[in-house]
């Protein structure tokens, strides 16, 4: 008989509201918010439309320590506005990169998101630019932007275009990362290529798995705060450069991609290709099995 | 104005430019003399990962020469391409990877100047147009987020609301005025006047940091942004010197 | 008389005319429409085999596309209004009067097709009580039924999903009646025989599976906080004290938190083995982490559940199995066993008014009531004692004399206060009322009749009726437990208090429980992939509920 | 939006020491509720902006009771509602409670 315990000290990723993240991932107690909710610095846009604002806009930033180093951390709430980017949301997390140069301290993203929130569209779509040029310029100054990838919004439009700028990715295999949604697929393209409603086809089309085996992600961790925090400290560890060199390695992996598996019709053909043995039964696979699986993966190793 | 039309108004001492399907790769040669590179999507094409490697490709080549010559990238494109198979290779990494050599080549000492001269949405622009140093429009240029229809079906309001909306902020409807102010367009030229030394002008623009949010502070688009970011900025100064005394 | 075996002669007929059709017992599916045209008459009873849960569909679009011309004024007899072309068969007038059990899915076509007389209504069943009716006065003359593979003399094996089928064969192939199955492949063999194929006319190789619904998937992730303080309440204020080992679960996300709250909040109360024993239940993929902490002894279902087949064989200790390895399920059985040999039944409804009544039914929704009268009733004929059902009976009546009394059968409607949308669970009058006016109905479609209800349980606490003894009370009772609904709001606080008093409402305080305490970590498994997990990966959920 | 305000006379006064605490995101069906500490210790103002209109008597009934059985006074609660049941609003403002009375770590 199997035993089955119970979630009570767990944290699930996926679960937990942007706050718990944070305060599950860095050292206790070592968290500072910047602009907090008792300032309101609320979205000035939603109101336009009759919306509810949140005293946030839906993202907690600050600083906290990570296994005793002081690190920048944001943290998107993906059930308020799907996680999006609004001009305040946005600007947050811009100063915060900016920040990140000025104090030369590392930045934790923990993204979910589904992208640019079409109610502040244009501040939203800036915002992102603004994001993407921010983290190129901090990780030019040998500092470190990592993504972590598990929330219920995902990491989609905008925020994964941010996400592909990190110099590391940690994801679960609940994290999405995709530029366009299912919804937008299928109805661009037909259900006939893309049915949003097979989740099973959508997991394994942008899941975690998925873009961990092509090396879309570089760390793959259970949907648990502290396998999160385990991956953060280790990401922190390395790939300090955003030069010519990374990014033509970089260059020559997309290729190889294309190469490899731009005849692909499904994400079963391009895990055979890889070799890995019962490609239909990954999704099944539990986290230590599905590493051993996932042995020849491509990776992304100073190649971001 | 079409893509002829604009290379031979910006470039009347000649170029070398090809339009490979829909990518521009070629090089002009200013008229003070200096050479150009000329890079660019065109025919409102979307920008999928082949499109997308191609063109970083070109650029890393730039940035490998080490010459160091300035950057024109023209844009005429729909949205990202919205496909299964674009998805299932890793569109997102190969938008960014774009975008970053493009971000990369500016800091590498190569003057980035977009232009846009006919449309461009979501991803795309974001991975184009948006990652130059300094973004420029020809009038009748027409970027968008998403177009209004779509943005009535997710927002659910009838189109006659959102054009209602729209003439009150220029925050979220498409279009090249609303861009502009909320400062993700530096200019837009003026058509009737010679192409050539607008961009000379652009080129003389000192390099610095990304000024769009206080652009869009300026002409009132986008009245927050810059100052929040420099709030955090400031307060993550502040916070942590008091940290590390405290 | 000299007329004897006239309907064996009628049968004769439709069994020579099908046959022109036919290769020995088998219709080619293009076949099919001559065939229906050739058996079916103007004017049958026709049961078309579907319940909440298995659907003959390939002979339900068939039927739906005869022509009217052809065959007409069909009255229909079938457990479930699901599938769109069950109404299209009144819609196109091949069929006039129905009588049926559930019609969840299309219970608002239903309702307009009824407003607009498109429908005659002879009544709205519980299962059991359609099902008895098979054998008295609604005999059907033809039955369109479904299964998993035939062999070509018309045995057939129905797998895990054999639900209604016996019980429409039984009554029509032994009164003469017409049996035609869909089945996804003719064998040379069948798995088991379920249904002998002396009862079967006719195999219709339909070359795909008869649809299933997964009706009783519940994902643990949409389960909300509230709910699970409801459960922590049923389970500490009822389960508990009363030792209920036999019951019924409803579909909703309540009983779905209880289902997860037994291996964690359960255990802690040291309530293993005392309760929740045995079950009459379908295979609720949230049953998965009880039964393998070991917190359940047995359980006979109505149905399958998409996805469970394979665990459910893997459980042959829990679950009834033929030798195939695979899950026999018997609606009528089971249902039975709902009626007489559970201590409770526990459920959700829509809307409760001030007696008690309530009702799945709104103004513009008629969904039928599937099972639920049946379990949410008190069985009038049960003659064996049980503990849950003597301690009820003596909270009912405790000044009766012991040996003479009756028990009662524990009837909880569980629910927020608060509905989706913000719609109220408690109503002065329920929207029944006003459809059996609109309808011209002679009675009113109740789902659970007020003098069987013997607890409700919301987020405010429980309120016992059992222990009511004036009608007064019991409105109090009821208003004490409705939270700030405007029937909450319009209780008499002193009698409520004082009915607290008594334990007739008990608050969370009372049970000693924090409602802070009410945290998505007490359930054992959060998402379908725990579920999936804890089975070992035996679990096969539909791609619709995945997130991996 | 529907804006509501409460200022209301709390029994008991609300205990620990941080400043302030936030619980709930604004979502469907859901609600943020900012409490910091700003009123007199006998009092406790409660500021609403909902997305469901017409539901003040409700509202009215959640606080006072709210007020009435916990320990708000002292407290400033602002409240950004989704569109909540009146359960997750009484649950969530427990909870808030509950946050601004934890130990400071």
């Amino acid at each position: 008989m199997t035993a089955v315990t119970a979630n009570t000290v767990s944290l699930s990723w996926y679960e937990a509201s942007a706050r718990q993240r944070i305060d599950a991932l860095v050292d206790a107690g070592s968290f500072t918010e910047f602009i907090g909710p008792e300032l309101r610095e609320m979205s000035p846009h939603l109101a336009i439309f009759d919306l509810p604002e949140q005293f946030d806009d839906g993202v907690v930033i600050g600083r906290g320590r990570l296994d005793g180093a002081p690190v920048l951390i944001a943290a998107q709430e993906g059930r308020f506005m799907g996680g999006a980017f609004g001009e305040v949301h946005g600007a947050k997390l811009t100063g915060l990169l900016r920040a990140a140069r000025a104090q030369h301290q590392d930045v934790l993203i923990l993204f979910d998101t589904g992208g640019v929130r079409l109610q502040e569209a244009n501040a939203g779509e800036l915002a992102i630019a603004e994001i993407m040029r921010a983290v190129v310029e901090a990780r030019r100054d040998g500092l470190s932007v990592v993504g972590l990838i598990g929330g219920r919004a995902g990491c989609y439009g905008g925020g994964s275009l941010i996400g592909g700028t990190c110099s590391r990715l940690i994801v679960s295999e609940q994290g999405r990362i995709s530029v366009s949604g299912p919804e937008v697929i299928e109805t661009n393209r037909g259900i006939e290529e893309f049915d949003s409603r097979d989740r099973a086809l959508v997991w394994r089309t942008m899941g975690g798995k998925h873009r961990f085996l092509i090396g879309g992600a570089d760390m793959f961790v259970d949907d648990e705060a502290l396998a999160f925090r385990k991956a953060a400290i280790d990401a922190l560890k390395v790939g300090r450069r955003c030069d010519v060199t990374v990014l033509e390695a970089e260059q020559t992996r997309l290729e190889r991609r294309l190469q490899r598996f731009g005849e692909a019709e499904d994400a079963v053909e391009i895990w055979q290709a890889l070799g890995v043995d019962n490609p239909t039964d990954v999704p099944a696979l539990p986290t230590s099995a599905f590493l051993r699986a996932a042995d020849n993966r491509e990776n992304a190793d100073d190649a971001r | 104005m079409t893509l002829d039309d604009i290379l031979a108004g910006l470039f009347p001492t000649g170029s070398k430019i090809e339009t490979t399907g829909a990518i521009i790769a070629g090089q002009a040669v200013l008229p003070d003399g200096r050479p150009i590179h000329v890079l660019g999507i065109t025919q409102g094409q979307p920008l999928g990962v082949d499109e997308a490697i191609l063109l970083a490709g070109h650029v890393i080549e730039i940035v490998k020469s080490g010459d160091r010559a300035p950057i024109l990238f023209l844009v005429d494109s729909a949205s990202q391409r919205m496909s299964k198979r674009d998805e299932l290779l890793g569109l997102s990494e190969y938008l960014s990877h774009l975008a970053k050599t493009l971000l990369l080549a500016e800091a590498e000492g190569h003057r980035t100047v977009g232009l846009l001269y006919g449309g461009s949405a979501a991803g795309a622009f974001i991975a184009t147009a948006l990652a130059t140093g300094t973004l420029v429009a020809l009038p009748g240029a027409h970027p968008a987020v998403m177009d209004l229809p779509s943005m009535g079906r997710v927002t659910k309001l009838p189109i006659d609301v959102l054009k209602a909306k729209a003439e009150a902020t220029p925050v979220f409807a498409p279009g090249l005025d609303n861009m502009t102010q909320t400062g993700g367009i530096h200019a837009i030229w003026d058509a009737d006047a010679p192409l050539a030394p607008r961009l000379a002008a652009v080129m003389q623009r000192p390099k610095g940091q990304d000024d769009r949010d206080r652009l869009g502070a300026k002409r009132g688009g986008r009245r927050k942004a810059a100052e929040i970011a420099d709030r955090v900025v400031a307060l993550a100064a502040t916070s942590y010197q008091g940290a590390q005394h405290g | 008389m000299s007329d004897w075996g006239m309907q064996k002669a009628a049968l004769g007929e439709r069994l020579t005319a099908g046959r022109q059709h036919a290769k020995g017992k088998i219709i080619p599916i293009p076949s099919l429409p001559a065939f229906l045209k050739a058996v079916v008459r103007s004017g049958d009873r026709v049961c078309l085999e579907g319940d909440n849960q298995k659907q003959a569909d390939i002979l339900a679009s068939a039927l739906a596309n005869l022509d009217p011309a052809d065959i007409s004024d069909l009255h229909m007899v079938q457990s479930g209004v699901v599938l769109p072309s069950h109404l299209d068969i009144f819609e196109k007038g091949i069929a006039r009067r129905l009588d049926f059990s559930y019609s969840g899915p299309q219970s608002a076509r239903i309702a307009r097709m009824l407003f607009g007389r498109k429908i005659e209504l002879g009544a709205v069943h519980t299962y059991l009580e359609l099902f008895a009716r098979y054998f008295i006065d609604l005999t059907p003359n033809v039955a369109l039924i479904a299964a998993v593979s035939a062999d070509k003399d018309g045995n057939l094996y129905t797998g895990p999903n054999t639900e209604d089928t016996p019980t429409v064969v039984e009554a029509t192939s032994y009164k003469n009646g017409l049996v035609v199955a869909q089945v996804t492949e003719i064998v040379d063999k069948v798995p088991r025989v379920d249904i002998p194929g002396d009862l079967v006319h006719f195999v219709v190789e339909a070359g795909r599976p008869f649809y299933v619904e997964p009706l009783f998937t519940r994902d643990p992730a949409a389960i909300t906080e509230t709910q699970i303080l409801t459960a922590m309440l049923a389970i500490k204020g009822i389960y508990a004290p009363y030792g209920v080992r036999r019951l019924n679960h409803g579909i909703g996300f309540n009983t779905a938190a209880i289902e997860l709250l037994l291996p964690t909040y359960g255990e802690k109360l040291g309530l293993k083995g005392k309760v929740c024993t045995h079950f009459a239940l379908n295979p609720h993929p949230t049953m998965i982490p009880a039964i393998e902490s070991g917190w359940v002894e047995q359980i006979h279902c109505f149905g399958s559940e998409v996805g469970m087949e394979d665990y459910v064989a893997a459980r042959s200790d829990i679950f009834f199995t033929g030798p195939d390895g695979s899950l026999r399920s018997n609606r009528a059985f089971c249902q039975t066993a709902g009626l007489y040999a559970c201590d409770m039944f526990i459920g959700s409804t829509l809307q409760i008014d001030l007696e008690g009544h309530s009702s799945t039914v709104t103004t513009s929704r008629i969904a039928g009531f599937g099972g639920a009268p049946n379990m949410g009733s008190d069985p009038r004929g049960r003659r064996h004692p049980s503990e849950p059902w003597l301690k009820a009976g003596a909270e009912a009546a405790p000044d009766s004399s012991a040996a003479m009394r009756r028990g009662r059968k524990l009837v909880v409607q569980i629910g927020e206060t608060f509905g989706d949308s913000n719609v109220p669970l408690f109503v002065e009058q329920l929207d029944a009322l006003e459809l059996a006016r609109k309808l011209d109905l002679d009675l009113a479609p109740v789902m659970v009749y007020s003098d069987d209800v013997t607890h409700i349980v919301t987020e405010e606490g429980i309120a016992n009726l059992l222990m009511c003894r004036t009608k007064d009370e019991r409105e109090q009772a009821i208003r004490g437990v409705a939270g700030y609904t405007d029937i909450g709001r319009a209780r008499d606080a002193n009698l409520v208090e004082q009915l607290r008093q008594r334990g007739v409402i008990q608050r969370p305080e009372d049970l000693g429980i924090d409602p802070l305490d009410a945290d998505r970590r007490l359930l054992a498994a959060r998402s379908i992939k725990d579920l999936m997990l804890a089975s070992g990966g035996l679990y096969r959920p539909p791609s619709r509920f995945r997130n991996w | 939006m529907e804006k509501l305000s409460f200022r209301l006379t709390a029994p008991n006064r609300a205990g620990g020491t941080r400043a302030q605490a936030i619980v709930g995101v604004v979502a469907s069906g859901n609600l943020e509720v900012l409490l910091e500490r700003a009123s007199p210790a006998d009092i406790c103002t409660i500021d609403i902006a909902t997305a469901a209109h017409g539901f003040g008597a409700v509202w009215d009934a959640v606080v006072r009771d709210f007020v009435a059985r916990r320990s708000a006074g002292g407290l400033r609660i602002s409240i950004n509602d989704g569109g909540a049941r009146p359960d997750t609003v009484a649950l969530r403002l427990a909870q808030g409670i509950r946050k601004i009375e934890e130990p400071e770590r």
